[in-house]
């Protein structure tokens, strides 16, 4: 058998996820779904005045992939401002559809591990769809258009 | 069925597997619900076809093409006397089940089903038995029903013959379900249908690699299915349809070799069964259909499904003694026909498919294009090993390998 | 076009005829228009991909399934690319020509015309670019218009024009004629109806093997061209639509990998291009089409142009000088894209056809799937000489002989 | 070049056809259309008391092959009785579908020539054309079908 892709620190933000619980105090949540796998996650924000992010969290039903980059995705946005969210989010699309610096990947932390997803390509939706969401929600937020908890985004 | 010996076994799974070439031990190929495998046989047909006949059939009045309207007419034979139809006026080339399907809702549906009509189908069955019927409906205000099976599948005669009403002008209904294995009795079902006055659907997609269909035994008015699937290529299919509907059905697409007169102002249609063929035909495709009907006759129905009886079953009994393994469907291997869909407590389908791949055996994960059955069995979506006529018991050992280590390598203790 | 010195085109012909295991020199195939030759490249592209990569593309989430995936998609690249269209999800795989054209009218029809409406096309369509508008006139109460081109084939802007007014919706046009051979000014035309307010569709059946289409310059709102004619396997197809037009269409066929979500109740569609790819795809095929389109492209349209012409200039000019001969259409060259439909006074082009085939050059007889535009040339039916690629002046020498010859053997001094 | 289908005796009846002209005073006349051809015969038969067919003749285009065959037929059944002339058709389309025997062949004369058709099936339509129509001819007069001139018939 290969190397597997599934490793430790992979299978562990899937069974032992951090962030993974129903946030009732959230600025912002959305609810992200794969309709092609069935993945189907809420992503809850806690963002307070100068646009710093204080809570993220998650819930939902997915693949341990969807899971786990959810999970590793709120460990690395916690505490961090809405821009420099929005701006490893953009590094973590780009390390999926095509490469980055090592120095991009270091920022990533653990997400880094999901480097490889790309010879995986059913499941780069999975993948992404935390960090989707994450961006829908800043762009809803920013047009107004994003309430508490009704909004649903598909891609 | 006759059982064979070990030795018998092991000689006949060599004989089948240099039959195809791409099956040379690198992997487990166990989604043969999806598609199959081609035999050498299937291939060179079709070369053959390329190198030495290959020119537009019908109408031709050179040897070529002579040749090639020959080859395409001999594959239609290959059909009818495989499926046992009447004539072969009734057997219509198509790209595949789907197409089909579509071709019986577009041309009988849209002619015959009128507002205040009811269709039955199943909940079982594949989104290509279940869309085109619901457009339908849709679009004439007709009334789709769905047939609830029991926990196992399965759909007793009496729960058949209480959907049925005076309303009822068509039941479709797949002969075996891609998800639960279950095979459904057609044949009493389609003699039921006609007493309440309605024409019989079949969808054979799932049943013609696997069992012998015989459509005057079963006396179904339309059968459905794909090439693909039973060692053909892909791109041919072929809808059966009896005569005295076929000739009263208007024609589905319109253009070259199914007119007979063409005017501005309009056209009349060629004979059965040209009028359903459009265009030109895929006749490579044809004659790769007629030999893969005649690879799986060489080895027969008989030798086939005790194969695929044996695996299931071997498959099965193993997986049965995990208790965080669940079948769906019935726990009887002889009710499953090479079908087993599973799911793994904790586990992801989509993981388990992936890491199954990572151990090399191929098995499909997902809705399996029937979200509603899986919505039936409480499902998002599950994961699928199927058999083909090529598959071993080195294939099962494989597959059970991997299947007892996938919670270990998902984390679980 | 460059001209070739003798030697050089005996050693381009040498290379190319080299590519064609089936063109071995017993015979002269001249039926190009109907169907064409399969080189090397393609055989063995469909072959490798059933020996290395068949799968069910699309799900699958283990290795075989993802390389069957990605050879459709590059598949669905190359053709984009080839086309010139602006993204590949406008890129549907069909069946053939006649598959896309009754998808056109089958969706954009049945949705956006309506009662009063006018659909125009010409008089010179084949069947399959003609029957499924008159069908969707007949279902929705709106007009069909057939423009008629001049004695030489040819259709002025200023004609064109004359036909536009505000009922115009929808105008649908072969790009070159099946018979005449005559090339139609698409790009002039399709601006005209565009600022009619009405979508163009183009029929590339016949142009796509012979000259550069680019829908962004033609700026047309869909292409449908087979694969067959240029190179490839039967049974794949390709429809190119506006992603704009796509995305408001209602599907065409319903079922596998076309759908979103599915419940009992209906479906949501999947996004472009699979919305409208119902069922298992032809991964096959769609691999056989992408390599002859790198076939094509390694050869190049400037040489097939010029080759093509060369022979044609060389028939017609041979034709010209026998007075019981009757060629339909231009009698210039550079009219006729390699389609050079006669007729022989006296002589039943059935027995023309047959006459040539005792004498092994292989042509067409009848009427061309084009009945109406028969008739507008006053002929029941013709014969019809077409040019691929591969072919030579040798077969242009054979064909003059046994043209020559023919009288005679039916019996006229 | 292979020897020729198209032998004198074919090329002849179809150049100069002795029977091939409209018939004023038939008895019975039809109409045969073979639609994927083209062909159009018209077929003209003048019968007497005794069932025996006085004259044959047809009009209309159609391949040298349907031509030809419509002449040697006419050549044929003149001078014999509606059931000889069942008979020989009987041959003849057994000749085309499948063999006869030499005895069989010898009845049809000339039209023994086109036995070879059926190396050509997109042909054999244009063979039997005259014949069905002959055929056709009968079967309907018996049921009282048929009126002079006005009927069609299209295999
Ligand atoms: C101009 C034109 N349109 C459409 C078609 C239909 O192509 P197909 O038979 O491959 O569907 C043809 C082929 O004969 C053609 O020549
Ligand atoms: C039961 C059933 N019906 C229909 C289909 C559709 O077959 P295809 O995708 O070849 O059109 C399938 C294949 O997945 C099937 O399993």
């Amino acid at each position: 058998m290969a190397s597997t892709f599934y490793n430790e620190i992979l299978t562990d933000h899937n069974i032992n996820p951090t962030h993974k619980y129903k946030m009732e105090d959230a600025t912002f949540s959305l609810e992200g779904v794969n309709p092609s796998c069935g993945d189907d996650v809420v992503l809850y924000l806690k963002v307070n005045d100068q646009n710093m992010i204080e809570e993220a969290s998650f819930f939902g039903d997915g693949c341990a992939i969807s899971q786990a980059s959810a999970d590793m995705m709120c460990d690395l946005i916690i505490g961090r401002s809405k821009e420099d969210a929005l701006r490893l989010s953009d590094i973590f699309l780009r390390m999926i559809k095509d490469t980055i610096t090592p120095e991009e990947k270091e920022e990533l932390e653990e997400a880094g591990i999901l480097e490889d997803i790309h010879h995986m390509p059913a499941r780069v939706k999975c993948a992404v769809l935390g960090w989707h969401t994450m961006g829908q929600i800043f762009r809803d937020a920013d047009e107004g258009k994003i309430d508490k908890y009704d909004g649903k985004f598909e891609q | 069925m006759t059982e064979l010996s070990k030795a018998e076994r092991e000689a006949e799974d060599a004989r089948i597997l240099s039959d195809f070439p791409i099956l040379d031990g690198s992997f487990v190929y166990l989604d043969n619900g999806a598609t199959t495998q081609k035999p050498k046989a299937v291939l060179d047909a079709v070369n053959n076809y390329y190198l030495s006949m290959n020119a537009n059939p019908m109408r031709g009045l050179y040897k070529l093409s002579i040749a090639a309207t020959d080859a395409y007419e001999e594959a239609r034979d290959t059909v009818r006397s495989f499926i046992n139809a009447p004539s072969r006026e009734e057997i219509i080339f198509t790209r595949n089940a789907t197409e089909g399907l579509n071709l019986i809702a577009y041309t009988y549906g849209r002619a015959f089903i009128k507002e205040g009509d009811e269709i039955v189908i199943t909940i079982m069955e594949h989104h290509s038995n279940m869309i085109p019927w619901q457009q339908l409906c849709k679009e004439k205000g007709a009334k789709l029903t769905y047939i609830l099976p029991d926990e196992d599948g399965t759909i007793a005669e009496e729960k058949f013959r209480s959907y049925m009403n005076p309303h009822v002008k068509l039941v479709s209904m797949t002969h075996i379900s891609n998800v639960l294995g279950v095979k459904n009795d057609i044949k009493t079902f389609a003699r039921i249908a006609h007493e309440n006055g309605a024409v019989f659907v079949c969808d054979g997609a799932q049943s013609i690699p696997h069992t012998k269909v015989d459509v005057q035994d079963l006396d179904v008015d339309f059968l459905s299915f794909s090439g693909h699937k039973i060692y053909a290529p892909m791109g041919i299919g072929v809808v059966y349809g009896r005569k005295a509907l076929l000739e009263k059905m208007p024609p589905f697409l319109f253009g070259g070799e199914m007119i007979e007169y063409v005017t501005t102002e309009g056209a009349t249609w060629n004979e059965l069964p040209h009028k359903f063929e459009a265009g030109t035909v895929n006749d490579g495709g044809a004659v790769g259909l007629s030999a893969a009907i005649k690879y799986v006759n060489s080895i027969g129905f008989d030798r086939i499904e005790e194969r695929e009886y044996h695996l299931t079953k071997m498959m099965m009994e193993e997986m049965q003694t995990l208790p965080y393994v669940h079948i769906l469907g019935s726990d009887k291997p002889e009710n499953h026909h090479g079908i087993v869909t599973f799911t793994i407590d904790g586990v992801h389908p989509h993981d388990i498919a992936a890491i199954f791949d990572e151990h090399d055996v191929d098995i499909r994960a997902g809705h399996h294009c029937a979200q509603p059955l899986m919505k039936f069995c409480h499902t998002p979506s599950t994961v699928r090993a199927s058999i083909g006529l090529y598959n071993t018991e080195d294939d099962v050992i494989k597959f059970i390998d991997a299947l007892k280590q996938i919670r270990g390598e998902m984390g679980y203790k």
